[in-house]
């Protein structure tokens, strides 16, 4: 894979912020009455990333593939079953919770709902106050000054969340964020909970606050437009696993999945005439359960392209051009 | 109201037959004769089973004498009432129509000593030749030589020293003949076999004692009994306050019922401003003296100015009140109650009985503790026993003292304190001699040689070696009167040293229904109702 | 601040507000009213009831009189308002440090079930499954009858908030859970908090409202316990007063004289009533979701 | 020919608020109405308005379905026409569906609430409709419970639900949003056949300007309870004449055409 | 299931046996001796002594705790030889105060709970539950209040006030009712219900003011649920939407409390029993605790939490029935 990263433009002088190998997250699942253990979910299941610096890793996929799992297990608030998370040069897969605290302040989150990513019971000050205090430092800059970077008033600083809109809380969430100044935000689907206007500003902050402190993001949302807007590369998840890695634009002009493909297609344009000419692939049935995936290529269920082959064979991410992968004995487009 | 035993309904005729009920607060303890030793038990037992001699069915002190039940005579005594003998009555049967012999009472006797079988009167123990020694059949099938029969209707005891009242003694359950193929060790308990005119038809303890007719019973060889009911239903663990307002409205069956405890203080106010209820009350005299023990033993209670400042600080009508005022009772004087035959003048009077703090208060005084005196009470965990504690606090408050109460369980409160270091230093206590007179009262509570560790009554633990003498010297005397007089001096000596403080002889105000006969309270049950006489008027 | 706003709003809730602050008046200022009204909890008046009918008080309506306000008790004749004021100390003081006691071990265990899960959860939950399948009343008698000569006061707030503390440590545990679970706990997390720091500064604070109707509502159920302990036997002993033990020795004479039964009875109601008017005030304050009047 | 039509349509809760405020709307049979706005922006209260089932609140304006006056029915006759002649389906298809009892018998339900038909022909009815929007092996999942069906499989019931009794007009209200994009796709494929074959008109509610380029003939703008721009699809798609119309097709970050660096947005920080 | 089913039994077993041991190590740190108890008044030292023996008191507590719960299981015999008590299985101790086996007086006094408990329950349920509904339904309506504040009422009114004033009011003063005493159902069912009528109204007054409160706030929740719009959207009655779709969702939380409450009743009423004088288990308690009888004490302990635990493990597979979600996966 380092071939790969050395073709990548932006990251090719230098090495992957994070750098994610073959993660493995299983849960244990239990049901109903009995409690009984129904077996494990293998929420990610052999996923591999790079993000360098200065760059955004869109993430996108359905619900339920895994990608919360993924931004929990990079952030470490989960423990991974299996695999690497080079950040910063360490593997944080197996620390403890002392050891990762320092390097917390390089690796940041950004959550989904942005009230209840906020303590109700604290003001915004006592709540961006907590940036430093569990690192153990003293403020270096006041809350208004962080305020003032997301684009809110001073005067907000000692008012508690709920009186807040969405689009201003979610502001806050990333003033916490970006208070140490970390290197790296992971970004989970931040914008999925907010009206579309709102949306806007949002990404749009983002993508200013990326430019002036060179800072790098994990995005990760289901809105393909959003992606589209604000990364320069982006992974393709499917039932636990990257299906296709590659730079924004090749992704949207060839996509090579067969997923990517369907899943582009899906999404509605807000134009008539495009919507009523456009040739639709709806994909049949749902996703599998994560429970008891299909065999060999997790998409076969759904793919119009399925063989023997995909039953009986995993197909693993291989790179077919210039910054794009493909997990697929299929590709749409070949090397 | 006043002595004699007002007999409620005396006039009227009771005839045969019907359901009689008796509500009781209590539970029946113990009926099994071995075992039987607490007066509301006897009282019932008197219905079931038979004794070589009982009390006169009479009210007043007239019940207070021992007449002959199974035997022929109340014993003859001989070898200076060392030997007893009795003559069986021919005639008389068990249940199940066999003949009551000299075997089943000697059995019935030699089974209390079976350690199986506790809480029975003491005496075959104390007294009977090799008594100290004997196991009990179970243990023992030999038997105690010491009783003796010779022949089917003949029985011999054998003392280890005189008693002369020993003829009153077989009055006790514990002289009831038990057929030894009946005995079921403990749990003959819930089912003594019947000899006399009832036997048990149902048991549930704590609920009800069903009693039916024995047919065995021959009332011609019973001239206490009269066994006029077709049944009796004794309804146990009930409410004090339920039980009289039942009696009190007396419909329905409970017009047949009689109370078997004394009302509560909260009914007496309705009882006796309504004639017609008042009409339905019969007042039972009874030989009980209540008293507040005084432990002699703990500081600075072995002052004996302090226990008279306590004798004259008490408000021994708040008490009585507690109990229901005055019909509850007499203020006792002194230690031997008017219904025994005694003279009663208090060594620490005051007036209305109300108690003299400014005495009391003197005495400690002199005594070194006008201050900082505090006494602990033992009291038992009943409304009763608490409002009488909280009377002896309020009274004894008033002369300085601060009492704490310690509430004990009631059925645990008299083996606590008669557990010499588990008890504190005041306890609410009293006596009932077992028969007519002061020979099972003095001589039991007062003399220190009888204080043991465990089951010791003299809870004064009063130990004094000038009334030991007394008791030897009147044990020996043979003229009962002469006895009798030994004994009033002996009272008021111990009251100089006050042990005790006795503050009430009892009265039992009984309320009947209204279609009850022959009511009268019995001097010998602490004047609860003399069972064996009711009958129902039609 | 704005749930007293929002509880004053209410009438049935300002009221009930009234009725508790002018209960705990009563309580506190209980020796000045003993002093107004010239009686003592445990001073006996021999001449105000009739011994000759079995102690009933003398006049009218359980003894009201103007040296008794509310009567006496029949039998001894202890003044009948002295002992309802001081009687209303020793309920409430019960029945408050009871709660605290039952708070405190509930909030902390079930703080602690709630946010670490696993393990520790099963233990503290079986232990609280456990305690509230007790069948407690039986329990406690038994428990507060076997401890002779401790002080019945503190036996008591032990007992009952050693009882009393799974139910709240059961809400504690359900609501640390979904806390625990909240992102601005994994917020929290990412910046580095210690799990110190997440338990303290971040999920308890979030607690307080449901701890706050908790406690409001398990005022009222500890008081009535009291007095039904006090009621069975095993309540404050004597002479203190406390409104069980006044009933339970009011319930022979309830029928020869009901004043002295009420009067206690109507206390305790009211009080209980009033908490738990509060109590549902403060739930509805603190929940927006239930417009529940 | 007209159908549905609201006028001067203003809902004002006990609260206060005045969700919907002057509102008018036209949809013609067999015709699909597509209603945008923000959240917030009165969508979902101007449907349950028409339906008569909005509690607490205070309608005021005419709506007038198939000539009937709705606001002037009592409470039987619009609920003979809820339904039956105006269906509808809401966002969240779980917590829409009753959890207690099994998909079959819940359209069922609605089945008989208006046709005499034993417990056997319903059941039928419910099955066939199940088969009918695409859910497969319908016999068995029939008397599946809502919680064993994913989140496109319950809208599939819903929308069976709606269907059975073959309403002239279906509100959907947001009936993808809840979904991803792929199971939107399914879903909204399946509208567009039912159009199709029942010709039942659509008052399709959504805050996705796609959903209703896609599907819908006419759209409606709303904003703060108003109506502030309507015409045909492709007029407001193509030119726009309010500003807010504008700036809600501009902000939306798109999958095709050219990308700006930054997105145009709506007004100040909110 | 089945083996869910012997899990839950399991740990209901376990459950008791720490209420066993719980209630059985207090009785060590009890001052009373139960030996003391049984020997009574006139007791000597060496009786005492005997009675130990008797009873196993010399043995250690874990070996007294060991025969204790031999006893259950097989039942024991106290003492020894041709008298020796025997307590047949499940001896749940015995009690010397009254010649008993506790199993015995248990199973003696279980009817008037029984009787006691099952009628309140049906009284309660349904004025609570009825009045909830209502109450729900015209949320804010005269109705609601007035139902809200007599439930509250009823739910701060002290049982043994209660019980007393409807006595003083029935009994004492009308003369409606005699006195409660146990008549079996089947000897006098006239007197039997006579009996039963106060204790059912006291403690259907106290829980149907709970019922009535819990429904209430159930019935809105469940009314406020998107489901119930679906319903109405969908033309139903509203008698159908509110039954079918309201009331249903709304009575599994009272399932769940009712089946506690049931369970906690039928291990005995304590007040109610003890104030109108019924003899049942709580009564039986009452007593008991009053004259230190440990073996008793100890054995309805044991009683009541069985029934509180079995209670448990019902409501749970009375929801599995009720409640797909659970019942499906499992
Ligand atoms: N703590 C957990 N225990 C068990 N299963 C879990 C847990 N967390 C996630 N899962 C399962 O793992 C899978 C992936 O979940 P994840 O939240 O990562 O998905 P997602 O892609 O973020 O979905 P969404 O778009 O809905 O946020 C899902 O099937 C989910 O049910
Ligand atoms: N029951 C209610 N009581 C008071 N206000 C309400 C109620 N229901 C809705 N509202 C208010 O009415 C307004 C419009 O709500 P509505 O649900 O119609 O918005 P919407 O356009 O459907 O939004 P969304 O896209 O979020 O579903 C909102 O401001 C909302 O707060
Ligand atoms: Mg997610
Ligand atoms: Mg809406």
């Amino acid at each position: 894979m380092d071939e790969d990263d050395q073709r990548d433009e932006r990251a090719a002088d230098r090495s992957p912020l994070l750098e994610v190998r073959n993660l493995v997250k299983r849960f244990p699942v239990r049901h109903g009455l009995t409690q009984r253990l129904a077996g494990h979910v293998a929420a990610v299941d052999g996923v591999s990333l790079t993000v360098g610096p200065g760059e955004t890793l869109g993430l996108v996929g359905e619900s339920g593939c895994g990608k919360s799992t993924v931004a929990k297990l990079i952030t470490r608030l989960e423990r991974p079953t299996s695999g690497s998370i080079h950040f910063a040069a360490r593997d944080l897969a197996g620390l403890n919770e002392t050891a990762l605290r320092p390097l917390r302040r390089d690796l940041q989150m950004v959550f989904q709902d942005p009230f209840s990513s906020l303590n109700p019971r604290h003001t915004v000050r006592q709540i961006l106050a907590g940036a430093y205090r569990y690192q153990g430092l003293e403020p270096d800059q006041p809350a208004e000054e962080l305020l003032a970077r997301v684009g809110l008033e001073a005067g907000h600083a000692d008012r508690h969340p709920h009186e807040f809109s969405g689009g201003q809380a979610q502001r806050i969430g990333i003033a916490r964020a970006l208070a140490l100044r970390p290197k790296l935000v992971v970004c989970d689907e931040p914008v999925s909970a907010l009206d579309v206007s709102v949306q806007a500003q949002i990404l749009n902050l983002l993508r200013d606050l990326q430019d002036e402190y060179g800072l790098s993001y994990l995005f990760i949302a289901h809105d393909l437009g959003a992606v589209r807007q604000i990364s320069t590369r982006i992974a393709v998840m499917y039932l636990g696993s990257v299906v296709e890695t590659a730079d924004r634009d090749t992704l949207f002009a060839q996509p090579a999945h067969p997923y990517t493909h369907a899943l582009l297609s899906a999404v509605p344009l807000p134009d008539p005439d495009l919507e009523a000419s456009r040739e639709r692939i709806v994909l049949h049935g749902d996703l599998p359960s994560p429970l008891d995936p299909p065999s060999g290529c997790r998409f076969r269920t759904r793919c119009l392209k399925a063989d023997e082959l995909c039953a009986a064979e995993r197909p693993q991410l291989r790179t077919i051009a210039l910054g794009q992968q493909v997990a697929c004995h299929y590709p749409e487009r070949t090397p | 109201t006043g002595g004699g035993g007002g007999a409620a309904g005396a006039n009227a005729v009771a005839v045969k037959g019907g359901t009689l009920h008796v509500l009781s607060t209590l539970d029946l303890e113990h009926l099994d004769p071995a075992r039987n030793y607490v007066t509301s038990s006897e009282d019932v037992s008197r219905l079931i089973y038979r004794t070589l001699t009982t009390f006169a069915a009479a009210p007043g002190q007239a019940g207070g004498k021992v007449v002959p039940d199974l035997a022929t005579d109340t014993g003859r005594p001989s070898d200076g009432a060392k030997t007893w003998t009795f003559t069986l009555k021919p005639g008389a049967k068990f249940e199940d129509g066999r003949p009551i012999t000299s075997r089943d009472v000697k059995y019935g006797v030699e089974r209390t000593f079976a350690a199986e079988l506790p809480e029975g009167p003491p005496y075959a123990r104390m007294w009977l030749a090799g008594g100290e020694s004997y196991k009990g059949p179970y243990k023992d099938p030999a038997g105690l030589a010491s009783i003796e029969a010779p022949d089917d209707s003949t029985v011999v005891f054998h003392l280890n020293r005189p008693v002369a009242d020993f003829g009153s003694a077989v009055s006790l359950p514990m002289f009831a003949p038990v057929p030894q193929d009946k005995d079921t060790g403990v749990t003959y308990d819930s089912r003594p076999f019947s000899s006399g005119p009832y036997k048990i038809d149902s048991f549930d303890p704590k609920k009800r004692l069903t009693l039916v007719r024995n047919t065995n019973w021959d009332p011609a060889t019973d001239t206490v009994r009269k066994g006029l009911p077709d049944k009796v239903v004794i309804d146990l663990g009930l409410d004090t306050a339920v039980v009289d307002q039942r009696l009190i409205a007396g419909q329905g069956e409970d017009a047949n019922a009689v109370a078997m405890e004394p009302i509560g203080p909260a009914s007496v106010g309705r009882v006796l401003t309504d004639p017609q209820l008042k009409s339905r009350l019969v007042t039972g005299d009874s030989i009980n003296t209540r008293y507040l023990s005084i432990n002699t033993r703990h500081k600075p209670l072995d002052d004996v100015r302090v226990r008279q400042a306590i004798a004259y600080a008490l408000d021994k009508d708040a008490l009585r009140t507690t109990r229901g005022g005055p019909i509850a009772g007499d203020l006792a004087t002194s230690l031997l109650p008017p219904s025994l035959g005694y003279q009663t003048e208090d060594p620490y009077p005051s007036k209305d009985g109300r108690g003299d703090p400014d005495r009391a208060k003197a005495l400690l005084a002199e005594a070194g503790h006008a201050s900082d005196l505090t006494l602990t009470l033992d009291a038992p965990a009943s409304a009763a026993g608490k409002a009488q504690a909280e009377a002896v606090q309020a009274s004894l408050g008033r002369a300085g003292i601060s009492v704490k109460i310690n509430e004990i369980s009631s059925s645990a409160f008299y083996s606590t304190v008669g557990n010499t270091s588990q008890e504190h230093d005041l306890v609410i206590a009293g006596w009932s001699p077992d028969w007519p007179g002061a020979s099972t009262y003095l001589p039991i509570v007062f003399d220190g040689r009888l204080i043991t560790s465990q089951g010791n009554n003299d809870y004064a633990q009063y130990d004094s070696p000038a009334v030991e003498a007394q008791i030897d010297k009147i044990a020996a005397i043979g003229d009962p009167a002469a006895a009798q007089a030994a004994y009033g001096q002996l009272a008021q000596q111990i009251m100089q040293d006050a042990p005790v403080v006795p503050f009430l002889w009892d009265k039992a105000p009984i309320l009947v229904g209204g279609n009850v006969a022959g009511a009268y309270g019995h001097v010998a049950y602490v004047g609860r109702l003399d069972l064996v006489s009711l009958g129902l008027r039609k | 601040m704005t749930v007293i706003r929002k509880l004053v709003s209410q009438r049935s809730a300002a009221l009930a507000f009234a009725v508790v602050a002018g209960l705990v008046l009563l309580a506190v200022a209980a020796p000045l009213i003993t002093w107004i009204a010239g009686s003592s909890p445990t001073a006996f008046h021999g001449d105000a009831v009739d011994p000759g009918l079995g102690g009933l008080p003398r006049g009218a309506a359980g003894g009201i009189s103007a040296r008794h306000w509310l009567g006496v008790e029949p039998v001894n004749g202890r003044d009948v308002l002295a002992r309802v004021v001081y009687g209303a100390q020793v309920s409430l003081l019960i029945a408050v440090l009871a709660t605290v006691l039952s708070v405190l071990l509930g909030t902390a265990l079930g703080l602690v079930a709630g946010f670490f899960g696993g393990w520790v959860d099963t233990v503290i939950g079986r232990t609280m499954d456990l305690l509230l399948s007790f069948p407690s009343l039986i329990f406690m008698i038994a428990l507060i009858s076997a401890a002779p000569g401790t002080d019945r006061r503190l036996l008591l707030v032990v007992v009952l908030g050693f009882f009393g503390w799974p139910y709240v440590g059961r809400i504690v545990r359900g609501q640390a859970m979904v806390l625990a679970r909240g992102e601005f706990v994994a917020a929290a997390r990412v910046l580095g908090a210690s799990r110190r720091a997440l338990l303290v500064r971040e999920v308890l604070p979030n607690l307080t409202g449901p701890v706050l109707v908790v406690a409001t509502m398990s005022i009222p159920g500890y008081i009535a316990t009291e007095a039904g302990l006090s009621f069975l036997g095993v309540g404050v002993q004597a002479p203190t007063p406390s409104w069980g033990q006044m009933i339970a020795t009011a319930v022979p004479w309830y029928a020869s004289d009901p004043a002295y039964f009420l009067i206690p009875g109507v206390f305790l109601f009211v009080t209980v009533l009033a908490f738990n008017v509060l109590g549902d005030a403060v739930r509805d304050a603190l929940d927006p979701r239930s417009q529940r009047r | 020919m007209t159908l549905l039509t609201v006028r001067d349509l203003a809902v004002e809760f006990r609260s206060g608020v005045r969700a919907v405020d002057g509102l008018d709307l036209d949809l013609d049979t067999g015709r699909v109405l597509g209603v945008v706005g923000e959240s917030g922006s009165g969508k979902s209260v101007t449907s349950l308005a028409v339906l008569g089932l909005l509690r607490d609140a205070q309608v005021s304006g005419e709506i007038r379905f198939d000539g009937q006056e709705l606001t002037a029915l009592d409470r039987r006759a619009l609920r003979r026409l809820r339904g039956n002649r105006i269906a509808m389906i809401f966002q969240d298809p779980l917590s829409c569906l009753n959890p207690y009892y099994s998909v079959a018998f819940q359209i069922a339900e609605a089945y008989r609430a208006h046709h005499r038909a034993g417990r056997k022909q319903a059941h039928r009815v419910a099955v066939r409709m199940l088969d009918r929007v695409g859910i497969p092996e319908p016999e068995r999942r029939a008397r599946c419970y809502p919680h064993e069906f994913s989140g496109g499989m319950r809208q599939r019931v819903m929308i069976a639900m709606a269907l059975c009794l073959e309403p002239d007009l279906l509100i959907a209200d947001e009936p993808t949003t809840a979904l991803d994009v792929t199971v939107q796709a399914q879903i909204l494929q399946l509208l567009r056949e039912l159009r199709e074959e029942a010709g039942t008109a659509i008052m399709l509610i959504t805050h996705d300007m796609g959903v209703v380029a896609g599907l819908a003939d006419q759209v409606v703008v709303m904003h703060q309870g108003r109506a502030v721009e309507r015409g045909p699809v492709r007029d407001v798609f193509h030119r726009p004449q309010e500003p807010y119309t504008r700036g809600l097709l501009a902000c939306v970050p798109r999958i095709d055409g050219p990308l700006p660096d930054r997105l145009p947005t709506l007004g100040a920080i909110t | 299931m089945i083996l869910y089913l012997l899990r839950r039994l399991a740990v209901t077993a376990a459950i008791l046996l720490v209420i066993c041991a719980a209630t059985f190590a207090i009785f060590y740190l009890m001052p009373a001796d139960p030996a003391q108890g049984a020997c009574g008044k006139a007791c000597s030292p060496e009786r005492i002594t005997e009675i130990r023996t008797t009873l196993g008191l010399n043995h250690s507590p874990l070996s007294q705790f060991g025969d204790y719960l031999t006893g259950i299981v097989s039942g024991r015999t106290y003492g020894t030889g041709e008298h020796a008590v025997n307590c047949p299985f499940p001896c749940l101790g015995f009690s010397f105060q009254t010649n008993q086996p506790v199993w015995q007086m248990l199973t003696s006094r279980l009817p008037a709970s029984f009787s006691i408990a099952v009628g309140a329950a049906v009284l309660w349920l349904a004025v609570g539950v009825a009045a909830g509904v209502v109450s729900a339904l015209r949320c804010g309506s005269l109705w609601d209040r007035a139902a809200m504040t007599a439930a509250l009422g009823g739910v701060s009114l002290p049982i043994y006030f209660t019980a007393l004033v409807l006595q003083y009011l029935l009994v004492v003063q009308l003369d409606l009712l005699p006195y409660p005493q146990v008549e079996p159902l089947t000897t006098d069912p006239v007197g039997w219900a006579q009996s039963m009528v106060m204790p059912w109204i006291t403690l259907a007054m106290l829980y149907a003011g709970i019922y009535a409160r819990v429904t209430r706030g159930e019935m809105l929740e469940s009314l406020g649920q998107n489901y119930v719009r679906t319903a109405r959207a969908k033309g139903l009655p509203e008698i159908t939407v509110v039954r079918r779709h309201a009331l249903r969702p709304a009575l599994m939380p009272i399932v769940t409390i009712f089946g506690m409450d049931l369970g906690a009743l039928l291990g005995g009423a304590l007040i109610t029993e003890s104030v109108f004088g019924l003899p049942g288990v709580g009564k039986l308690a009452a007593d008991a605790i009053s004259s230190a009888d440990q073996p008793v004490i100890l054995g309805v302990t044991l009683f009541a939490a069985s029934f509180v635990v079995l209670a448990n493990l019902l409501v749970d597979l009375v929801y599995a029935v009720l409640d797909p979600r659970v019942r499906a996966v499992g």
